[in-house]
């Protein structure tokens, strides 16, 4: 309508985005080793260049990579699954969406707690085990956490992030399911292809945008890798993290250059996100802008 | 045939993982009531009431903590929910200079390490005397949630798209009375999920809490955290038992204020 | 920080540090004092919101607001403020000691010195005592006031494991005894840290390190011997030392499960709180090596931009007198940072009379026992080669 | 193949909708489903695709109970009444929809798109999205994706609603033509009787979830069962009287009726009454409406209630207010037992 | 009040969709806006009522610019294609929504929702929800809305597709009877000319975007501009010839014609054919067409690819393959310069 209209909107936004480039900015510059309070003024890479070139940040980089790719991955799959399978058997509200919220609201070291106490050998689950004569001794039972399969970590992501992923897309799938996924069926598809073909294209929006938020939220994530991960190689943001608690205040300015470059990271992978949903949406975008 | 089984399927992968969701807070409400768990028991071998003492214990301020982070966090989701819808509305609906890099930006936040951000807004909010204010403490919060209820609230404004506002338009209402009365119902779902989410993330937030409510704004997990980073299961699991009952109590307020706005419960309220 | 200026008089009269300890009480009167430390322990935190805060607001009309916050987040916090220019701060005590104040003093975060201006400091305090100069090694300069006192101590059932190690021998027998059934948190884990060096003081000694120069290559060479005892030990230890718990309070929760034989803890009395809480059996029992265990005392600063030095210095000057180290001592099972000697009988009394609980080792025989940190600059240095060295090999 | 509607009844939110419907087309039949608004013709169609569940009764294709098969396996493929295009897909993509389902190969399904695009008169229209087409156009396409999913039964929604005459006469042929040529079952649910008669085998009439008759178009309307019936396909004018010895006796007229004797309304089509200018006659033209090809007379007669209806061929020279005489066509009389 | 709309074009995803039409109706006058399928109708009744934006001209009403008025203060309501009902509310609450936002009170709202229900033949439906309630009976309760909103123009973007001829007759009636009491400047899409020759005081005919023709609606069927025209009202068999001395001469016939000398093309629709039968003749039946008050009858000249069609009023006896010979209407023949 009016041609002020979208800007009156987008005030509040743009207000809390400046404010929090600002802070961005002024949290990056310490990277850069400058931190005029601490006597540290130099402009300088030389932070990145060390922590680039510790024997350690490949072997952590890898790691990272890995526990947040298998578990985002994982996540939005299972978390798809979970969507539909609330989706289709009914359950889109009730009692079921109250359980699943409640894994959303469990604080990461909640979880963390939850995985010792059902994963480790010492755990719930190696207990069962034992009782059930399935293993003689607690280290019979293999070996979940602080090792680098990073099983722990990942089912501990796995427990909040699947449920993550269904509360977000459930609204957008459920009303697409109802007419649509009705018509492709009477079109001789199955109910699976029916669910491939329209009701999750149509929802992948979300899934999309869930996956991206899980991604780069465990990439940057230290509470699970800290608390069930092995001693090394230790995630980035672990390390990140351990660098920031440094008693050393003038060593804060590696753990800003980590983050940073766990920042950069998560930029890229945001970037290639944005690149391949783009690449497949050119053809649907019009539909989408009208 | 084969469609009822994968329909079983379905639900027997949604019970497992109902129940895979449940079975962990059955053991926070076990360690909340225990002493000991040792190897191989399955159930505690001693219980105590050191967990409820703490937290009934006055000079832990419990109550009145957890009243007044209620309170901000109800704050943080509603005015994110707000926001989100303001921001959905401008980027679905209109074409405006920035469109592009507002989308980036409010997902920004997300792909932002919370020390780096923390750290640099603390010592903006210090010189523009928002630290250790409630006010700032919403602020970032704010920051932190607004990316999950704009998308929230993008994929459901995309997904009713304009025509209902456009038919609202025709039949004499204006602008604000159509978004009002058809596309506010409309988003209803959206907006629970929003503040839901919302008071969700900021309920939970600890570092950011910390850094710029300075000790000052106290919300429960900073009573919380501290007990669980110590592994202290027993008052770890207490906390955390408060922490989940009292948010389930507010969203049940939360829909039920919400159910007053919406006539017809089963179609359109998915919470 | 506008709490703080409820005082109207507060404005008038400028803080002065040598005014006379009168005129800070009469500052400090109707002011609120925050006090910013870890808050993960109950006790204390019942202690000072309990015990404590209602004393002070009856004696000096004080409000003691305590605020429990991990120490990094602490110094991110004064970090900032001092970046922002804030010259009237949030932070009025702090609780602190080692790497972290040697950081915050260096990096000008602290205000002092003011412990020569409080009077208990003078009356109750060993000013000549060596962990009341030196912090880690490092000069105190009237920067921080002692205030409890902490010793690294093991624990373990007696009816599980009879034994007692005395020393890195006969710990590493005890390891292959009970193989896969002990371990420490990993580094820098402050407890796990502790007994690190421990171990290393009691196979290199710990004279050496007090004037070492904090550099990587020197330190790597003067506990080679040590290192390689790690590296043996590694293959006794729990999941072969491949891995070690992030933190000690995993490692006493798998000590409370029966998956580990030893736990530790940095607080000397903690098998009676543990016992008295009922997460221990009664059979635990606490340990030391016969050539010692490292000890440490921690303080409290006061914050540079603290809004409230007046106050502070007078809470502080409350908590190291007699009467609140014992009641502390009563209540947390913390060792008093006051000298015994300089205690009249009855306040002798009142200490000697404290019930300190099963399972512990009285306090004459701890602090036999007990041996200094190293200088601070070395920990990380010893921390980062063990995770370089030790873990996994 | 031959469908059967076997006691069919369907329940919406705890209202009956549908009550004991049977009905059987033969294979390769095409019928047409006619009634007012709202008498349930969607429904039925929903529930002989199995998208509606029925509370009773049974459906039968080729002799096999289609009951407990899943919609997508029944073949019986409806284009709806708000067609339901899928929004992500283009026209072409929505049309090979189908084909894809039945693993029909990329090409092959894009050439048959554009092949069906062509027949509905969309060509060059295959890369557009669905909102980005007219009202009339996603109707077409919805045609077009039905026909593609290779139906056995094909059941169509008011599929030309939107369509102006010439568009939906070709629309026509191309579904006969398909329908002929492949057999395919056909129910057509439309609310224009015309297309109803000049197309279906059989018309089956629905009335309140019921059906009333099922018969050759021509018998319908000639030999309504009853006034509702009989008024869905044209109204007139109804005149009360009885018939014996052939003859229908009324209070306005008398006229030969092929009929066994009792008591009838005869229904006065507009098309059964010709009319000529008289001077001096009882019956006023009291409006003349301009029909296209033809005027409709609205004619009162005086001092009475009876007003009638006819159809002008030639303009001649009959204007509002004239006084004319009236000549029933007694073939085009139709007779109801009361 | 008299609506202008000037000049108007408009584009879509960048395609023009209107070129520059220009169209001007009278304070209270209906028209209507026939076309093909797709020819620009909705989009000119959306721009008309503010939803789309034109590209350039303006549109005035009552002498007023309306462009840069929102579409809430035009008064200018649509009966939208896709009905667009608020799935939200009741049938009631529909109804009422345009009320409510004139501040009308409650109990006066659902009073006056309840009137126009039933107006639109749904008594009893004012407590359920859209989607309980079947496609013709959602057109109706658009319509409903529409009305309630009190419009200065009402659009009508194809208000009676999905009703049958009944219900269609007392919609157009119920539109009529506020349209002429309110003196509301209608304009309604059809796809059904009878319904636009019935209703109108003039016709718009678009095609691709333009306007062909704006004429009263006998003008517009009886003297087309062009065979677009032509063609859409009714199609027939066009036989190309030469008009001289008020004569048209072709290879098939001549016959007296009413026009100025030149090349025309005659349009021969199927009412302008009379048939009898005739055992000598060249023309032949090749199909007979059920179309309930009335034949179709198709028939071709042999030894020609001449195809003619035409009405058979009565069944009579002539058959599929009887011969026939035919006569024309000289007053139903269609002249259109070429
Ligand atoms: N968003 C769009 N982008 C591009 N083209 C469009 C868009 N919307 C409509 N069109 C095209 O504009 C033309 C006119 O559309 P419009 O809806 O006005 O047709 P219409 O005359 O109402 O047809 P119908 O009788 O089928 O409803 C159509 O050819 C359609 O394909
Ligand atoms: N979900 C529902 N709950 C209750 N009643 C319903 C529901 N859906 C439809 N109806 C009612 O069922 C009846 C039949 O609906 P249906 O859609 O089959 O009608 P229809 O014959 O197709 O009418 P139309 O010609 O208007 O499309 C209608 O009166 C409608 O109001
Ligand atoms: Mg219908
Ligand atoms: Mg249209």
């Amino acid at each position: 309508m009016n041609k002020k209209t979208p800007y009156i909107l987008i005030m509040p936004i743009v207000l809390l985005g400046v404010l929090f480039i600002y802070g961005l900015v002024n949290g990056i510059i310490q990277s850069f080793g400058y931190i005029p309070a601490f006597d540290l003024r130099d402009f300088t890479l030389d932070y990145y260049v060390k922590v680039i070139k510790s024997p350690t940040f490949l072997d952590s980089l890898k790691l990272t990579l890995q526990i947040s790719l298998i578990s985002s991955i994982l996540s939005a799959v299972l978390g798809t699954i979970l969507t539909a399978a609330l989706v289709y058997t009914g359950h889109t509200e009730g009692k079921a969406l109250q359980i699943i919220k409640l894994a959303i609201l469990i604080p990461h070291t909640i979880v963390a707690l939850f995985s010792i106490s059902i994963l480790s050998q010492n755990g719930l689950l190696a207990r069962l085990f034992y009782k059930l004569g399935l293993i003689d001794a607690q280290t019979d039972f293999p070996l979940l956490l602080y090792t680098k399969n990073n099983i722990g970590i990942i089912l501990g992501y796995l427990w909040k992030e699947v449920p993550f992923v269904a509360y977000f897309s459930l609204s957008l799938m459920a009303s697409i399911n109802k007419t649509l996924g009705e018509a492709a069926e009477n079109l001789g598809a199955s109910r699976l292809k029916s669910f491939f073909y329209i009701t999750l294209p149509l929802s992948m929006p979300a899934i999309g945008k869930a996956f991206l938020i899980i991604l780069t939220f465990s990439f940057g994530a230290y509470d699970l890798p800290f608390l069930l991960g092995a001693t090394v190689p230790k995630a980035l943001p672990v390390q990140a993290h351990i660098e920031y608690i440094h008693p050393d205040l003038r060593h804060r300015p590696y753990a800003m250059a980590m983050n940073g470059l766990i920042l950069l990271i998560t930029w890229i992978m945001a970037g290639i996100y944005y690149l391949v949903t783009n690449s497949k949406k050119i053809k649907g975008d019009n539909h989408e802008r009208s | 045939m084969k469609d009822l089984s994968s329909n079983r399927l379905l639900k027997i992968f949604l019970y497992l993982a109902l129940f895979a969701i449940l079975a962990p807070m059955v053991i926070i409400i076990f360690w909340a009531f225990a002493n000991q768990w040792p190897w191989p028991n399955l159930l505690p071998t001693s219980y105590s009431l050191r967990g409820v003492k703490e937290i009934f214990a006055p000079y832990g301020k419990v109550f009145p903590i957890l009243t007044s982070s209620i309170t901000l966090s109800l704050t943080v989701a509603l005015l994110s929910a707000i926001i989100a819808i303001m921001t959905a509305r401008a980027i679905v609906f209109y074409d405006f200079w920035g469109k592009g890099i507002l989308d980036f930006i409010s997902m920004a936040p997300n792909l932002v390490p919370s020390t780096v951000f923390a750290m640099g807004i603390h010592v903006v909010f210090i010189k523009m005397s928002l630290a250790n204010t409630p006010l700032g403490v919403i602020i970032v919060h704010l920051i932190y949630t607004l990316p999950y209820t704009i998308n929230i609230m993008r994929n459901l404004t995309e997904s009713i798209g304009k025509d209902m506002e456009q038919q609202a338009y025709v039949l004499g209402a204006s602008p604000w009375k159509s978004f009002l009365y058809i596309s506010f119902p409309l988003l209803l779902p959206g907006i629970i999920a929003s503040i839901t989410m919302a008071y969700i993330l900021s309920f939970s937030q600890y570092f950011v809490t910390l850094l710029i409510g300075g000790g000052k704004v106290m919300t429960f997990s900073m009573i919380m955290v501290p007990f669980i980073a110590k592994g202290d299961r027993t008052l770890g699991s207490a906390y955390a038992l408060v922490f989940v009952i009292s948010t389930l109590l507010v969203f049940t307020i939360i829909n039920t204020i919400m159910k007053r706005f919406q006539k017809r419960k089963e179609k359109y309220n998915w919470n | 920080s506008k709490n703080n200026t409820t005082n109207p008089n507060e404005k008038l009269v400028e803080f002065d540090p040598n005014a006379g300890f009168d005129t800070l009480l009469e500052q400090a009167k109707g002011t609120t004092v925050t006090f910013y430390g870890w808050g993960g322990d109950e006790n204390r935190n019942r202690f000072l919101n309990e015990s404590l805060a209602p004393k002070l607001k009856e004696k000096y009309d004080i409000t003691l607001e305590v605020v429990g916050m991990d120490i990094d987040n602490i110094l991110a916090k004064l970090a900032g403020e001092k970046q922002a220019g804030l010259e009237e701060g949030s932070i009025d005590m702090i609780w602190i000691n080692g790497e972290n104040f040697y950081s915050a003093k260096e990096n000008d975060l602290l205000f002092g010195p003011f412990t020569d201006k409080l009077p208990n400091f003078e009356k109750y305090i060993d000013t000549e005592d060596e962990e009341v100069l030196n912090d880690f090694g490092f000069p105190i300069e009237g920067y921080e006031a002692p205030y409890g006192k902490a010793q690294l101590v093991f624990l373990k059932d007696s009816a599980v494991t009879p034994e007692t190690p005395r020393n890195t021998q006969e710990f590493l027998d005890f390891c292959k005894k009970y193989e896969g059934k002990v371990t420490y948190a990993a580094l820098p884990d402050f407890t796990g840290s502790a007994f690190v060096r421990t171990l290393i003081y009691d196979i290199v000694g710990h004279e050496q390190f007090l004037t070492m120069e904090a550099d990587k290559e020197v330190v790597r060479e003067a506990i080679e011997p040590a290192l390689e005892y790690l590296r043996e030990l590694n293959k006794y230890l729990w999941n072969q030392g491949k891995t070690f718990p992030a933190t000690n309070g995993e490692v006493d929760n798998m000590f409370q499960d029966g998956e580990l034989v030893m736990a530790m803890s940095y607080g000397p009395y903690a098998a009676a709180v543990g016992i008295e809480k009922g997460i221990y059996n009664d059979t635990v029992k606490t340990f030391v090596f016969d050539n010692g265990t490292v000890g440490n005392t921690n303080y409290i600063a006061i914050a540079k931009n603290s809004p409230n030095k007046a106050g502070a210095m007078v809470v502080i000057n409350e908590i190291i007198s007699a009467e609140t180290q014992a009641e502390q001592f009563e209540a947390l099972k913390t060792l008093p940072v006051v000298a015994y000697d300089k205690l009249s009988d009855e306040e002798k009394a009142r200490f000697d009379k404290v019930d300190i609980g099963q399972g512990v080792l009285p306090q004459d025989q701890l602090l036999s026992k007990r041996l200094p940190e190293m200088p601070a600059n070395l920990v990380p240095i010893i921390e980062e080669i063990w995770l370089e060295e030790v873990v996994g090999k | 193949m031959e469908l059967e509607i076997r006691n069919i009844s369907v329940s919406l939110s705890n209202k009956e909708i549908l009550k004991s419907i049977n009905l059987t087309v033969e294979n390769g039949e095409f019928i047409s489903l006619l009634g007012a608004s709202g008498c349930g013709k969607s429904t039925l169609l929903k529930t002989i695709a199995g998208i509606i569940k029925q509370r009773e009764g049974s459906i039968l294709l080729g002799g096999k109970v289609l009951d407990r098969l899943p919609p997508h396996k029944r073949r019986t493929v409806i284009v709806f009444q708000d067609f339901r295009l899928f929004p992500h897909m283009t026209l072409a993509e929505n049309i090979s929809f189908p084909l894809k389902m039945m693993g029909v190969n990329k090409s092959e399904c894009r050439k048959r798109a554009i092949e069906l695009l062509k027949k509905v008169k969309l060509e060059g229209y295959e890369d557009r999205f669905v909102d980005e087409i007219s009202g009339g156009q996603k109707q077409r396409v919805a045609l077009a994706r039905a026909l593609a999913a290779d139906p056995v039964v094909l059941l169509l929604d008011e599929p030309f609603s939107s369509l102006d005459v010439n568009l939906r006469k070709d629309m026509r042929e191309l579904v006969l033509d398909l329908q002929k040529e492949y057999k395919i079952t056909t129910i057509l649910v439309t609310h224009d009787q015309e297309e109803a008669l000049a197309m279906s085998d059989r018309i089956a009439f629905m009335y309140n979830g019921e059906i009333l008759q099922y018969d050759k178009p021509e018998n319908i309307f000639n030999n309504p069962v009853n006034t509702i019936v009989a008024d869905y396909f044209s109204e007139g004018t109804y005149i009360s009287g009885e018939i014996r010895d052939r003859r229908f006796i009324s209070d306005f007229f008398n006229i030969s009726a092929n009929k066994d004797n009792g008591r009838y309304k005869c229904l006065i089509r507009p098309a059964a009454l010709k009319v000529s200018k008289a001077n001096d006659s009882d019956f006023e033209v009291v409006a003349k409406v301009y029909q296209g090809d033809n005027y409709l007379l609205k004619i009162n007669k005086k001092d009475s209630n009876l007003k009638l209806e006819s159809i002008l061929n030639e303009p001649l020279d009959i204007e509002e207010g004239d006084k004319v005489t009236i000549e029933l066509d007694k073939d085009k009389l139709i007779f109801i037992p009361e």
